[in-house]
């Protein structure tokens, strides 16, 4: 999108151009990295160092109950300094339990939007290289997967194989997968067609060096954007999952979680609730600022 | 016509009935058992507000025949809600096969035990057409009714009972909500399928069914020719809801009169606005954990034991349902009356000897499962957290599992331990809980959880007895084998049913599950 | 009119000068990347809005640079009319040819209904498409580039402007249909008697067509002279290069002379002249001095210290 | 270039007979079709290559002329086996080309390689030229460690003149003519014995083609390449071949020298495309021949002599009879029947 | 195009008996409905005959062919909860469920696309930041949360609104749709903004854009006349995904505002395991899907005379 507007064009050349000394070393680093998006980056690097130190970080363990000091508001609520965040509804330290949520929840989205990803590369890259009936295969999955409601599968996988975070992470892997799939079976016919991917065949590579090594790299930008999307819709996925039962379940914990139990307590006790939201809102923004970033940082042509 | 100005109410539900049909044959649950006394019209009733003694319904007085008979006079003037009279023939015809126990036997008749056979003739997906019972209604029905051989018409006015087996607790079952409702045997038979009058049953209680859409909205009406007095309000709208804070935000916008089920800390919520008040309390029923001997963790009666000691059960009345219930003398109820053990409790909280047991059970740690359901019942989750914690304070490590479906939680399959579950007195003696659920043919030991032989023979008493101080040395001994000795399950809590509502409207709750709309009951603003 | 215009903020054209006179037919020619189609996109300020012009532009005397949007609207088109190089993108895809036709006629002619339908027939007839009823129900894919080409030409013929610019208007296209498109141009041309300004690197498709030539090499016109003159005498090294650099078909084979190296960058330009570092005249004067143009002869102004000097 | 690997001595290294590639394709219907037809299309026989014949010997350029959709690509494509031919045969050092993709289609791409007209889309964006131009010595599994690979890589780019300076830029970094150099350099990296390339300058301008062409001349020079040059634009192929096919409509009109043939064209079509080509230097009384119409549909080859609705000089016999490459004298062969000896006199 | 149009319908009847086939099996392996609809407390005899009225004791296989035979007659089934028709339960509810997801859908495209727009033609700007905040912000927000915030505000604190259900007498009334479809609408808005954003940055930055301008068209009128029918081709891709939750999509609003919607009704089915009313419903999720991919596919050709003529690809999702 970057690429094609003229102004935007204009704007990044200008930049360069009239920035000579230690302002413009300034000037560019905030070019290349407008502040959004090293809000963005602080923000993810904030989230998966809370990931990381969860247990060290969280002042008290994340099941400790207090049943005298139920919904106890936050600080800047009126509360006190013992629960920074406030106490939810059996007394536990709602900042131990976000801590432990960003855990769980940036676990389950990232690695199911890896896998996501990958599931559905590898079917679009199936279908544009064989075409034919494996084209067709393929195009039908999709379709199963679109009209197919997801709470059934979640059912499926979680009734078969009982419910392990594991498992969890892998059934999430199957959300989404047809938006990479339609992207990247897309994008290879027509590298295929024209351009570097026959180009790189007619040399004599093997598919796999042609689909791995150079159509990869070449449609990930636009993966990328869709990954930005699914990343969220997983989160809240999963919180709507645990509501039916088949999410992630007491005692453990997960934003989506917080949020669902919290919803109850919107009016009397309204910290349970806001604060994962808030850091579903503000790592779902940090995501998408720096997914498009990237994009355009990956994309040579763009810089 | 004059114009009707009688109020319309109505109550936010979380669910009207589980099962899509308006019948307790089919709906054994507590919100089926909410709605149909006001369609229904039983035989005889309890006093529903007050101290729940059994009052005169369709039937204006009973006596005692013989330990297996009971003879009933009928109310003259009860109407059904089609108009017509209510006959011995209709009483019955409502105990008959043909509404009730299809082709099954009671009981003690013949030495029968077996009580179903099934129709093997269906088709794969065939469902039940015609006036045709659906199989399970038999099924429940005999469960209600399990030695029920008939019912005589003496004449117009009179109707017998008759047992197949002596039995005390006759009167009982007659008064308990959901056996002994009275339908129009016209209307039944004239039903175009067993399903159809499900939606619609024409029975004789103060209100008929208007329009019933399941999971959506069950609309009843005033049934004017009602024999405790016409109704004084014009409509009762039931509409499914079921989200809590949709309830409360409806209650809080003026959308609905009533609405239930809702969780004590949404109390104050509600209260916050002084036009608005909660009301409810303790109902006949009582919330349980339920053990499986068999798991290998449980097998040794003294981690059962530790399970129970380990529990603050007050802590848990308090800070969940904010002390507006209470722990009961364990799984009985002071309805019970003479049957009620005035010296008995659950086992007292002393985590020292929870710990104790522990120890000197040998328990090495592993895992107990504990299967939980998402808010099946009110608090379930957070109860179940608790539970947990407490336990573990304990040295038990008990491990909490979310489970879908009560199949996945009664589903044996090596890791079933420790489960949720809650029991009900449906009408006033022991055998309608202790040894309905956990006696030999109840769920808990069908299931394969759990077996007492002494408690067993000891069930049998119960039932069986006409011997009033051998039944109560019976249930007194009971009590101590499923709650101290061998636990079978341990009682946590009262359940608690809360009903929001404007202060303006005077109506009293009851602690039967029912929501009492008949005039009696219930006084709008401005009347 | 004379235009007078330079670009900064973006350092992409150093103070373009050139002028056309009414009648004129104008060629531009240069490297890729030297801002012959910018010079222009400036003029009708096409370049979007954060684009930062700066000069002067005058028609028929009066500037327009200040104008308002819908000011410089109804210069565009009806006074200066563009075509651009790749007509298959240039043409909306979704839209056909004939509604695209009419729209412009309806924009500069005012006319209704029926009379509109005529008048594209009759321009599509004009730049010689066959069967041109027909053809205003078709898409631009479904057309040749040639056809495209034609009906972009039949789209700016519907403002009647006094100037056309053409920019680049068969690169994309086979010789053979070059060469209809610019017997079209040049037969338009006579009709008319609008001024006509070829951009293009081609030097060949200049020749043909135009009376005057104008050489820009990184962002400056660096050379003017009468087409004739230019090919026979060019002063700027780069020109010449540029003549090298064209094979042809019927002198004797040579090793052409390809101009070495690249056009520098927009925003990294050299000091002194751009053209310096690939110059094979160069010296150090021109690594520092900007070389301003400047008249060599009648009608014919270079930009070169080197060629300047010595022709003197 | 090894000397193993050499053309059978002899024989020309490329050869190629009754070339035909034919596509099918569906045509609209007419309105007097039926609904079927009307949704479906009409099947018909695009014939984008018909009956083609050449021999390259190695290390010549045979360039190949013709407007826009006359088959150049399509014949280039076949020859490298990158396209099956529906008819006809192609030999390269006397073994058969097909365009089955085997292990021996993959050796075969060492030995005939390709170079595209965009350089920029036949590049992969996001490697540096060095890691583009050592890729197939990696797919070949040529050079001992990658080390070495780019070092070759390295050198022969520096051969094509691109500086190491500029080995380590993206592709979009590159002007035009460095990109094909690129191009230029990973197809000869395999040092393969013949290179199509597929009209190579048109998407350059001026002064980069004219290094381009250089180029070329001096690779075919310092490696004894064999260049199928494909092209419209006659300067070029002028410029760099030793012989030249005019290509019109799937079949070759007229084939010889390049100075004779440009200087003298016998073809009606080649005047019309010799006349059209503008220069600075063209002699001002020279006329050029201005050709209507727009090129045919090569799914709808008019009957007779294909050229024939757009011939200023077309007979009647244009129209009914296909003319045949026939030899004109001076080691020209030309398909017209205007050449036909009785008429060559006139011409 | 006939053979294409086969080959679609072909794997359109792939897709919907592998969604039937799967659900069957999901359905029927992981839970017994005797036992999720008699309720725990019902006696295991009841269970029995249940699941034996049912058939649901025949073999696996057995019931699945008998429900292909069945379907294939047109029978969809019974409800095992009600033992009405399954179809007619579905059907009953689809008016409700349309009521607020049509309007929604088309509210998401009354606020979505001109809001993308806006932002592109001001990219950079203020407002841009602000919409895609926004956006960022709607579509992270779980429909829930912003369901109860509309009540709260809207039903408890302003009195404007009723807070749920469908109104009187159960039938469908506007002010009760009000903030559902708000609800519905404002997040899916937020992902239609960012695609008609980026689609349409995509088109300003074509040549033909250029060449609209060089004719003397007026900014608004390029933008109306070339810009936006061009950028609608990658919308449609977007707005097609959303007919596909037409019919089922709802589940959280419908319970959030007590909405007695095809939704729930699947929820409750699947939570029952009633085979037969999770199957219908399915059939018409698949049924919406399949129609809306080859409603997708005909716009874009009627949008894109290049679609037309070959079979082009599309890239991209
Ligand atoms: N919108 C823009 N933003 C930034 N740079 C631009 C923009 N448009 C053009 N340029 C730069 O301005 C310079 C001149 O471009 P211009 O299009 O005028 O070249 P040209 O002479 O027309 O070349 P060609 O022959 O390739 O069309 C180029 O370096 C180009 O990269
Ligand atoms: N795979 C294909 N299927 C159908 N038609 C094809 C196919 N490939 C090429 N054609 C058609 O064959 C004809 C010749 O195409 P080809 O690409 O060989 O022309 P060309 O001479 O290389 O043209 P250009 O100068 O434009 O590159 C064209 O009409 C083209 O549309
Ligand atoms: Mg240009
Ligand atoms: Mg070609």
């Amino acid at each position: 999108m970057a690429s094609v507007d003229d102004a935007g064009g204009l704007d990044r050349l200008s930049g360069a151009a009239e920035a000579p000394g230690e302002r413009g070393r300034i000037a560019r680093f905030l070019e290349a990295c407008p502040p959004l998006v090293l809000f963005g980056l602080a923000w993810i690097a904030a989230m998966l160092f809370v990931a990381v130190f969860a247990d060290w970080l969280a002042p008290y363990k994340f099941t400790a109950m207090d049943l005298r000091a139920r919904l106890a508001p936050p600080v800047f609520m009126g509360g006190s300094w013992d629960h920074l965040l406030g106490t939810d509804e059996l007394g536990r330290d709602v900042l131990s339990r976000l801590f432990v949520s960003i855990r769980i929840s940036l676990l389950i989205a990232f690695a199911s939007t890896l896998i996501s990803a990958f599931i559905g590369v590898v079917l679009g890259f199936l279908a544009a290289h064989f075409r034919g009936w494996v084209e067709q295969v393929v195009l039908t999955l999709i379709d199963f997967q679109a009209s197919m409601p997801f709470m059934i599968l979640a059912l499926a996988v979680l009734a078969f194989f009982g419910n392990t975070l594991a498992l969890f992470v892998c059934l999430m892997g199957f959300y989404g997968w047809e938006r990479a799939a339609r992207i990247a079976r897309g994008l290879t016919i027509a590298a295929n067609q024209q351009g570097y991917a026959g180009a790189v065949r007619n040399i004599g590579a093997s598919p796999f060096r042609v689909y791995v090594l150079h159509v990869l790299p070449n449609i990930a930008s636009t993966l990328i954007v869709s990954v930005t999307l699914t990343f969220p819709e997983l989160i809240l996925l999963e919180s709507g999952l645990s509501f039916l039962g088949l999410g992630v379940q007491p005692p453990m914990t997960s934003l989506g979680n917080m949020v669902g139990y919290g919803r109850d307590y919107l009016q009397t006790a309204p910290w349970t609730l806001l604060a994962p939201s808030a850091v579903i809102v503000l790592t779902t923004f940090s995501i998408s600022m720096v997914g498009d970033w990237l994009r355009d940082r990956l994309d040579p042509t763009l810089q | 016509a004059e114009a009707d100005n009688r109020p319309t109410i109505t109550v936010a539900v979380q669910q009207v009935v589980n099962s899509g049909a308006l019948t307790p044959l089919r709906e054994q649950s507590n919100v089926g058992a909410r709605v149909f006394p006001m369609i229904y019209a039983p035989l005889i009733e309890l006093d529903r507000q007050g101290d729940l003694s059994p009052q005169p319904g369709i039937a204006e007085s009973w006596r005692r025949i013989d330990d297996r008979t009971i003879e009933l006079t009928l109310r003259e003037g009860a109407t059904f809600h089609n108009g017509e009279p209510v006959t011995a023939e209709d009483v019955a015809f409502s105990f008959g096969p043909e509404r009730m126990f299809g082709d099954t036997k009671p009981l003690g008749v013949d030495g029968q035990t077996e009580t179903i056979t099934a129709d093997e003739s269906k088709s794969v997906l065939g469902a039940a057409t015609g006036p045709e019972l659906p199989p399970e209604v038999p099924a429940i029905a005999r469960r209600l009714w399990p030695s029920l051989k008939e019912v005589q018409i003496v004449d117009d006015r009179t109707v017998r009972f008759v047992n197949a087996v002596p039995d005390l607790t006759m009167e009982g079952r007659l008064a308990r909500s959901g056996s002994s409702e009275i339908v129009s045997k016209k209307a039944f038979l004239a039903a175009k399928d067993w399903a159809s009058w499900a939606q619609a049953p024409v029975s004789a209680g103060p209100f008929k069914v208007k329009e019933f859409k399941p999971d959506n909205v069950l609309v009843l009406e005033a049934h004017d020719g009602y024999y405790g007095g016409k109704p004084s309000v014009k409509e009762v709208r039931y509409v499914v809801v079921p989200e809590v804070s949709a309830r409360v935000n409806g209650l809080l916008s003026g959308d609905y009169e009533f609405v239930t089920d809702i969780p004590p800390d949404q109390i104050a919520t509600v209260e916050a606005d002084q036009k608005f008040e909660i009301v409810g309390g303790p109902v006949l029923n009582h919330r349980l954990i339920v053990f499986d001997k068999n798991h290998p963790q449980l097998a040794n009666p003294k981690i059962r034991q530790a399970l129970t000691h380990a529990i603050d059960r007050n802590a848990i009345v308090e800070a969940l349902w904010g002390g507006r219930t209470s722990v009961p003398a364990g799984l009985q109820w002071e309805y019970y009356a003479d049957m009620f053990v005035d010296d008995w409790a659950v086992p007292e909280y002393d985590l020292e000897k929870a710990k104790q047991l522990v120890a000197e059970s040998g328990y090495d740690g592993s895992p107990i499962p504990f299967r939980v359901l998402n808010n099946y019942y009110t608090n379930q989750v957070l109860t179940s957290q608790i539970l947990a914690e407490m336990w573990k304070e304990a040295g038990l490590n008990v491990d909490l599992q979310m489970k879908e479906n009560w199949q996945q939680i009664m589903e044996k399959n090596g890791d079933r331990a420790i489960r949720d579950w809650s029991n009900s007195a449906p009408f006033s003696d022991p055998v309608s809980s202790l040894v309905n659920q956990h006696g030999p043919n109840g769920v808990q030991q069908q299931l394969g959880e759990w077996t007492n032989a002494e408690f067993n023979t000891l069930s049998d008493v119960l039932e069986k007895s006409t011997d009033p101080a051998e039944r109560k040395a019976a249930f007194a001994r009971m009590l101590e084998i499923a709650e101290r000795e061998d636990p079978a399950f341990t009682v946590l809590h009262r359940n608690v049913v809360f009903y929001g509502k404007p202060k303006a409207i005077d109506w009293k709750w009851s602690p039967t599950f029912a929501m009492d709309f008949r005039a009696d009951n219930i006084r709008m603003p401005g009347e | 009119m004379a235009f007078d215009n330079g670009r900064r903020h973006v350092p992409v054209l150093h103070g373009v000068d050139m002028d056309v006179r009414p009648g004129e037919a104008v060629g531009i020619v240069g490297e890729s990347g030297c801002g012959k189609s910018v010079t222009w996109l400036a003029v009708l300020r096409l370049l979007g809005r954060r684009a930062w012009i700066g000069g002067e532009v005058l028609l028929d005397g009066r500037p327009i640079q200040d104008l308002s949007d819908k000011a410089i609207a109804r210069i565009r088109g009806r006074r200066i009319a563009m075509i651009f190089q790749d007509p298959a993108s240039s043409l909306n895809p979704v839209q056909r040819i004939g509604r695209q036709l009419a729209e412009a006629i309806r924009l500069h002619r005012g006319l209704e209904g029926a009379s509109v339908q005529a008048e594209a027939r009759r321009l599509l007839d004009r730049v010689h498409i066959p069967d041109p009823a027909q053809r205003l129900n078709a898409y631009p894919h479904e057309l040749s580039g040639g056809m495209n080409q034609r009906a972009m030409i039949a789209m700016a013929l519907a403002g009647a402007p006094d100037l056309l610019v053409a920019d680049e208007p068969t690169t994309a296209l086979d010789a053979t249909i070059q060469a209809q498109i610019l017997d079209l141009l040049q037969e338009i041309r006579r009709d008319s008697g609008m001024a006509l300004v070829l951009i293009s690197h081609d030097l060949g498709v200049i020749a043909d067509l135009c009376e005057r030539v104008m050489v820009m090499y990184a962002g400056r016109v660096v050379e003017a002279a009468p087409v004739r003159t230019l090919f026979d005498s060019p002063r700027h090294p780069y020109t010449t290069g540029l003549l090298a650099a064209l094979p042809d078909l019927e002198a004797p084979r040579r090793r052409l002379e390809a101009i070495p190296g690249t056009v520098p960058e927009p925003g990294h330009l050299p000091r002194g002249c751009s053209f310096a570092p690939r110059c094979s005249l160069a010296d150090e004067g021109c690594a520092v001095l900007h070389p301003a143009l400047a008249p060599v002869a009648p009608a014919h102004r270079v930009a070169c210290l080197a060629t300047a000097e010595g022709g003197r | 270039m090894s000397a193993t690997t050499g053309p059978r001595p002899g024989g020309p290294l490329l050869e190629v007979r009754d070339l035909a590639c034919h596509f099918p394709v569906r045509l609209p219907g007419r309105a007097d079709d039926g609904l079927a037809v009307r949704l479906l299309g009409r099947p018909g026989v695009l014939r984008a290559v018909d009956g083609v014949s050449f021999a390259l010997p190695a290390g010549r350029t045979l360039g190949i002329v013709g407007e826009s959709g006359c088959g150049k690509s399509t014949t280039a494509r076949t020859v490298l086996g990158l396209q099956a031919a529906s008819a006809g045969e192609v030999r390269f050092e006397g073994q058969a080309v097909t365009a089955r993709r085997n292990g021996a289609w993959r050796a075969l791409r060492q030995r005939m390689q390709m170079v595209y007209q965009d350089p920029l889309g036949a590049l992969d964006r996001r490697l540096p030229a060095l890691s583009q131009v050592a890729e197939p010595l990696t797919v070949f599994g040529i050079g001992a460690s990658r080390a070495e690979r780019r070092a070759r890589a390295a050198e022969l780019l520096e051969a094509v003149g691109l500086s190491p300076r500029l080995q380590g830029r993206y592709p979009h970094e590159l002007s035009g003519g460095q990109r094909q150099r690129v191009v230029l350099a990973r197809a000869l990296v395999l040092e393969p014995s013949l290179l199509v390339c597929d009209e190579p300058t048109s998407a350059l301008d001026v002064s980069i083609q004219a290094q381009v062409i250089n180029l070329l001349t001096d690779l075919q020079a310092r490696f004894g390449v064999a260049f199928l040059l494909i092209s419209h634009d006659l300067k070029v192929v002028r410029q760099v071949s030793h012989e030249v096919a005019v290509m019109y409509l799937g079949r070759i009109v007229e084939q010889g020298a390049p100075d004779d043939l440009f200087q003298a064209p016998a073809h009606p079509y080649t005047k019309a495309l010799v006349s059209a080509i503008p220069s600075p230097w063209r002699k001002e009384g020279a006329q050029r021949i201005v050709l209507e119409g727009d090129p045919p549909n090569p799914a709808k080859v008019p009957s007779g002599c294909a050229f024939h609705p757009r011939c200023p000089w077309a007979k009647p016999v244009c129209r009914t009879e296909a003319p045949v490459l026939t030899d004109v004298g001076g080691g020209r062969r030309a398909a017209c029947h205007l050449l036909a000896p009785a008429a060559s006199a006139a011409a | 195009m006939l053979r294409y149009l086969s080959l679609r319908g072909f794997r359109a009847l792939v897709t919907i008996f592998l969604v039937l086939s799967f659900a069957f099996i999901i359905l029927r392996l992981s839970g017994d409905p005797a036992l999720l609809i008699l309720s725990p407390e019902a006696p295991p005899q009841a269970i029995e005959a249940f699941r034996k009225g049912w058939g649901l004791d025949a073999p696996l296989y057995k019931q699945y062919l008998g429900y292909f035979i069945n379907l294939a007659e047109g029978n969809f089934g019974q409800s095992m909860r009600d033992g009405r028709p399954a179809l007619d339960l579905v059907l009953e509810r689809i008016p409700a469920t349309l009521a607020i997801t049509i309007p929604a859908f088309l509210l998401k495209i009354a606020i979505g696309v001109p809001a993308g727009i806006y932002a592109a033609l001001n990219r950079n700007s203020f407002a841009d930041r602000a919409v895609m905040g926004l956006s960022v912000a709607g579509y992270t927000m779980p429909s829930f949360v912003l369901g109860l915030l509309l009540v709260l505000l809207f039903a408890v604190n302003l009195g404007w609104l009723p807070s749920g259900g469908v109104g009187e007498d159960g039938r469908l009334q506007i002010e009760n749709a009000i903030l559902p479809v708000l609800t519905l609408a404002l997040g899916g808005a937020a992902i239609l903004a960012r695609f008609t954003r980026s689609a349409m940055l995509e088109v300003l930055g074509q040549p033909y854009i250029r060449t609209a301008s060089a004719k003397g068209l007026v900014w608004r009128q390029v933008v109306s006349g070339h810009a936006l029918p061009n950028a609608a081709i990658p919308t449609v891709t977007v707005v097609g995904f959303m007919v596909g939750s037409l019919i089922a999509g709802a589940v959280v609003v419908e319970s959030v505002f007590s909405w007695p919607g095809v939704g729930r009704l699947l929820v409750s089915a699947v939570a029952n395991r009633d085979l037969a009313v999770v199957q219908a419903v399915l059939l018409l999720v698949a049924a919406t899907m399949i129609a809306s991919n080859l409603t997708v596919d005909a716009l874009y050709s009627w949008i894109d005379p290049r679609l037309r003529s070959g079979r082009g690809v599309k890239a991209g999702g």
